[in-house]
């Protein structure tokens, strides 16, 4: 947590806050909080109902302003009140839990063209970021820019809330649970516009999210909120290697993750780190032929991770060699085991 | 089904969601356009009444309007309205005028009819609430026509806006076609 | 698109009953097995091949699902499962006759749905959750909420108190009945109108889409208390587009397209992934598991659908190298 | 800044005060129409002894409710402005006003300050504090689930003569019900909006136009969330057997003792006397 690299786009130190301060109603949120997002990185934020994390991630965009401890964002300082909030807006694009709150136009083009509009960008202009917004998210311009947002199913209206963002040109997408409430389909392909905006288009991605699935397909880092504090921070492979020890973090791992760590605790040597699909059932196969000796470490990832199209497509770590990733060295897997 | 007098349960649930939207107006400032009069401020807070009588009929409206009255009675600043005899009373009106208007015209062009009846829902409010005003001896006749310009006529404009976008909308008699601000070409 | 699936694994074709009267539409063999539990009752729930479409008149009228037969019997747990738009909610809304079909009846215990004056009966012995936890509490206090469905089928109020109690403990919600409903998380408030209905003593819990709105966590706090509501004996049609939730049920329904797309056992659905793809659906991740190992040893069994069988199954498969162990 | 946007734990409907008194224990249909009454006699009162004898009735009912005045004052306090700007208005305008007018203390052009004006003015200005310290008694002094109850029981024995009263009691329920769900929902709604670069409350207040168009994003949608919740609302309450103008039992039964029924007559004496008593002046 101590590194503080060039290279990050938003940092988050000893940051407390309180609701109704000062009066008999307080409500402690959050006790020193400490979080790096390096620019470019995917980060997952885990947490409870109540952990804190709604408050915390409105400090990404200045929506609550630090009462103790500070964010910067992209050098500036936000517990400055002189600081441009409305500059911090844009470059933290903020994405909420439900849909049908952040979108308030009648015709989906108007909801997306809000923020820019609002910003005084030229309309030519505005057309040219909501065909890319539109795009990117998979909403065919043409087609969905007059059409009613009443209209419109989950999936659809998930996706404009995202344009709507999306088209304000932000360096940080900041997303709330953005899945939730979705079937299987428009989840799966809304997962893949987020990863690949984060792996193409070069966004920092940071998504709270309770879904163990998510979090080993999307996140290179995880941070685990609980009561007000950090309680964990690692990649997601050290995490569901470490939930056997850290019952404290009420993480659930995805039902692969479970297979292993049941096995394990049975005695079998696999590796409790690996989570893809692919990378389970090598596992089980292994333990089942009874290859797992006590001194066998995991076989590097076999190059084969073409899951049948149900499967999350292999595992969310692909970025080491640009040396951004914060936590390289724990993709060596022999030594993540058995810690 | 169609034909069912009285309270259904559909008429029970939007006279309840419209009636808490009126009591919210009135606990935070949203539910207020900031106009320097005797009266306060302009208020958008018997909109809820009007919207719940074109939707479900003038007993609707009469209800919503005498939630909306007690709680504009209990969360009053402004002296007069601590009077029910000004706060309560005239709002009962809002519904039954609104609803009579909008029956009255809906047989020529239903959007027009929402709007005048949004209109007129309005001045309802504005003449009756100051109208009492002026009758319980609390202001004197000029002031309170000032008033009511002054205050009146922006709400009227505001309510025939805020009524026409929630019940066509809600109607689905949206004019078809609409097209977005990006469609430029 | 109708995909039925030929019944390569269909063990109990012999089991559905309804082939004998011809109730079950002539498009193909099923993946049905027939329920064990029950089979001999009589159907608490009785769907005959109904059809439902909104609006009226030919020309306007939009079809949601054409028909459609299902049979639920007392103490059974079946789920509905399709994508959004796949017409399940609609046909949720039809088990307590909140809609009536448009062709073919429903029968809730002997009572035709379309019959207004058994209304209040079919009411009680179907509850049904919906899916927005804000949106189906009524009242200011939980205590309160719960009481409301007793007070309208006039429940002397003396009995009242102990059914409340009762229901607040099913759910595990008594130390709230105090409270207003907003200082609840979501999946307390669907907790607490789970208890509205439980204290109507219904036979036949209604799920329509009750998790789809709540976190993981209140997703997994509903099913516990709908686990332990189905042990106790009652019957639980659950609506949902949540494969893992599907995997606890004694039969699945697969809707697609207004129409049942599939009908099996959990796993007798898991086993056949390509064809839930098709229809936009996932496999459980044990599910995909075991059939990856069974593709590299093909003695390890590809039907194992949850964390506990995979295991079981490693452990009956590696048992001869015990020496392997060190536990 | 920040606080701006959280409207949801600034929001308290009613505003409970619990202190054990006897005014809090009472039946809450007795306490309700007892204050009904009460604030219907007092704006029919005009005699400048009557309102200060009401006003000392109010100020005995905090000592009675063991509520510090202060909560009272505080009510007082926003009002202030309000009350010097009609009084003045009435005191200039007044007099020209319709009714008798009474002696004339001063007269310059259109300005007749009379005997009434003087009247008119002092008299709606204490009855205008009398009325704000009983409606805080009531609310300081009853929760919302009682006042909600409160008006249901009233109203009960009027279905009888087939007045939808239920219908009403259940309205109000829903009403109090969803004001905070509703207060969150704007609160997120404004939040979305600030993420997208709106900006509330900097437009100067007297830019009318600009205030105005700020509202249109907020509380369009807001109605439309109502009314969808409200379609939902009905169908769940169907679904638990709710059938309007049907006969239902009651969970919440109030039994009105010998304490609450005294406590209420002695409000009725109050209130008549108030009202009926020949104040000299």
């Amino acid at each position: 947590m101590g590194e503080s690299n060039r290279g990050d786009i938003l940092t988050v130190s000893n940051l407390h806050h309180t609701y109704l301060q000062g009066t008999p109603l307080a409500q402690p949120a959050l006790f020193g909080v400490n979080l790096v997002i390096p620019a470019g990185s995917c980060v997952a934020i885990i947490g409870h109902t109540g952990s804190g994390k709604s408050t915390l991630i409105q400090h990404f965009n200045g929506l609550l302003r630090p009462q103790m401890g500070e964010v910067v964002v992209n050098g500036a300082r936000l517990s400055n009140p002189q600081v441009d909030i409305r500059a911090i807006r844009q470059q933290v694009g903020l994405v909420f839990q439900n849909p049908e709150d952040q979108i308030f136009e009648r015709l989906v083009g108007d909801d997306i063209a809000y923020g820019p509009l609002k910003q005084g960008i030229p309309l030519s202009e505005v057309v040219q970021r909501a065909k890319w917004a539109m795009g990117v998210v998979g909403l065919d311009f043409d087609e969905m820019k007059n059409r009613s947002t009443f209209a419109m199913s989950g999936g659809e209206k998930r996706k404009v809330a995202l344009a709507g963002v999306l088209v304000l040109r932000p360096q940080i997408l900041v997303l709330d649970e953005p899945t939730a409430g979705l079937d299987p389909r428009s989840r799966r392909d809304l997962l893949r516009r987020i990863r690949d905006l984060n792996r193409s288009e070069g966004l920092t991605v940071v998504f709270v999210s309770h879904n163990m699935e998510e979090v080993a397909y999307l996140a290179d880092t995880v941070y685990v909120l609980a009561a007000g504090h950090i309680a964990f921070h690692g990649t997601p492979r050290e995490l569901f290697g470490a939930l056997d020890e850290r019952p404290d973090l009420q993480v659930g791992a995805p039902p692969g993750v479970e297979i292993l760590r049941a096995l394990h605790s049975r005695g079998y040597h696999v590796d409790t780190t690996r989570f893809t699909v692919p990378e389970v059932a090598e596992e089980v196969a292994a333990a089942a032929s009874g290859q797992r000796g006590p001194a066998a470490a995991a076989e590097p990832p076999s190059g084969d991770l073409s899951a049948p199209p149900t499967a999350w497509e292999g595992p969310a770590h692909r970025r080491e060699p640009d040396g951004r990733h914060p936590h390289a060295h724990a993709e060596d897997r022999g030594d993540a085991h058995g810690r | 089904m169609e034909k069912q007098i009285g309270f259904t349960v559909r008429r029970i649930v939007v006279a309840g969601v419209l009636s808490a939207i009126a009591i919210l107006l009135g606990f935070t400032r949203w539910g207020y356009i900031p106009v320097p009069t005797p009266a306060g401020n302009a208020t958008i807070m018997h909109i809820p009444v009007i919207i719940g009588s074109i939707m479900e009929g003038w007993p609707v409206g009469t209800v919503i309007g005498f939630i909306f009255g007690l709680s504009s009675f209990v969360g009053a600043d402004v002296p007069f309205f601590k009077d029910p005899l000004v706060s309560v009373l005239p709002r009962l009106f809002i519904g039954i005028v609104s609803w009579l208007v909008f029956v009255g015209i809906r047989r020529w062009n239903v959007y027009a009819a929402i709007g005048v009846a949004g209109f007129m829902g309005s001045a309802t409010n504005t003449i009756l609430v100051l109208g009492m005003a002026v009758l319980r001896g609390y202001l004197a006749f000029g002031p309170a026509l000032v008033t009511a310009v002054a205050n009146g006529l922006p709400e009227a404009i505001v309510s025939v806006l805020i009524t026409l976008a929630v019940v066509s909308a809600w109607m689905r008699i949206d004019r078809k076609g609409r097209r977005s601000k990006l469609d430029v070409d | 698109m109708r995909t039925v699936v030929a019944g390569a694994t269909s063990p109990a074709t012999a089991g559905a009953a309804g082939n004998a009267n011809g109730e079950w539409p002539a498009e193909g063999r099923r993946i049905h097995s027939c329920v064990a539990k029950g089979s001999s009752m009589k159907p608490l729930i009785e769907v005959n091949q109904i059809s439902f479409s909104y609006g009226q008149g030919p020309s306007q009228s939009v079809a949601a699902f054409t028909d459609v037969s299902l049979r639920v019997y007392p103490g059974e747990y079946v789920a509905v499962i399709g994508q959004n738009g796949s017409g399940k909610s609609t046909l949720a809304k039809h088990l307590n006759g909140i809609l009536t079909p448009t062709r073919g009846d429903v029968w809730v215990a002997g009572m035709n749905t379309k019959d207004a004056s058994c209304k209040q009966q079919i009411r009680r012995c179907v509850g049904m959750v919906f899916q927005s936890p804000d949106n189906q509490l009524v009242a200011t206090i939980v205590e309160d909420d719960v009481a409301f469905g007793l007070e309208n089928l006039g429940v002397p109020p003396g009995e009242m108190q102990e059914r409340i109690d009762e229901a607040l403990e099913a759910v595990g919600m008594s130390e709230y009945r105090h409270r207003p409903p907003h200082f609840l998380s979501g999946g307390q408030k669907q907790r607490v109108a789970i208890a509205g209905i439980l204290a109507m003593r219904p036979d036949c819990l209604v799920l329509d889409e009750a998790t789809s709105m709540l976190d993981s966590f209140g997703r997994a706090e509903i099913l516990a208390v709908v686990r332990r509501l189905n042990q106790q004996g009652m019957a639980i049609v659950t609506i949902t587009h949540h494969m893992s939730e599907v995997a606890e049920a004694d039969r699945v329904l697969v809707m697609h397209e207004g129409r049942v797309a599939l009908e099996g056992t959990p796993r007798e659905l898991f086993a056949h992934p390509d064809q839930l793809e098709a229809l936009g659906l996932d496999v459980p991740e044990a599910s995909r598991v075991a059939q990856q190992v069974h593709a590299r040893i093909p003695a390890f069994r590809r039907d194992a659908i949850s964390v506990e069988e995979v295991v079981a199954e490693v452990d009956r498969l590696a048992g001869s190298g015990g020496e392997r162990r060190h536990g | 800044m920040a606080g701006d946007f959280e409207l949801t734990r600034n929001i308290t409907i009613g505003q409970y005060l619990p202190t054990g008194s006897v005014i809090h224990r009472m039946d809450p249909r007795l306490k309700l129409l007892a204050a009904a009454l009460w604030i219907l006699s007092i704006s029919l009162c005009h005699t400048y002894l009557g309102n200060v004898a009401g006003l000392c009735v109010c100020l005995a009912l905090f000592a009675l409710a063991r509520i510090p005045l202060s909560y009272g004052l505080s009510g007082l306090k926003p009002a202030i402005p309000f009350i010097l700007i009609l009084a003045i208005l009435q005191l200039l305008f007044y007099g020209n006003g319709y009714g008798p007018s009474g002696q004339v203390y001063f007269h310059w052009g259109i300005l007749r300050i009379t005997s009434a004006s003087v009247r008119v003015v002092v008299v709606s200005t204490l009855r205008f504090v009398e009325i704000i310290f009983a409606v805080s008694v009531l609310t300081l002094s009853t929760s919302i689930t009682e006042l909600t109850h409160g008006v249901e029981g009233l109203l009960r024995p009027l279905g009888r003569m087939k007045v939808p009263v239920h219908a009403f009691a259940l309205i109000v329920t829903i009403a109090v019900r969803f004001v905070p769900t509703f207060a969150m929902e704007m609160e997120k709604m404004m939040k979305a909006q600030a993420s997208r670069g709106a900006e509330f409350g900097t437009g100067s207040w007297w830019n009318i136009a600009r205030r105005t168009r700020d509202v249109f994003p907020l509380i369009i949608p807001l109605f439309n969330t109502a009314l969808v919740r409200a379609e939902e609302l009905a169908l769940a309450m169907e679904a638990r057997g709710y059938v309007p103008g049907q006969a239902r039992t009651a969970y919440r039964r109030y039994r009105a003792g010998g304490r609450d029924i005294v406590m209420f007559l002695a409000g009725m004496a109050l209130s008549a006397a108030l009202v009926f008593a020949p104040f000299p002046f």
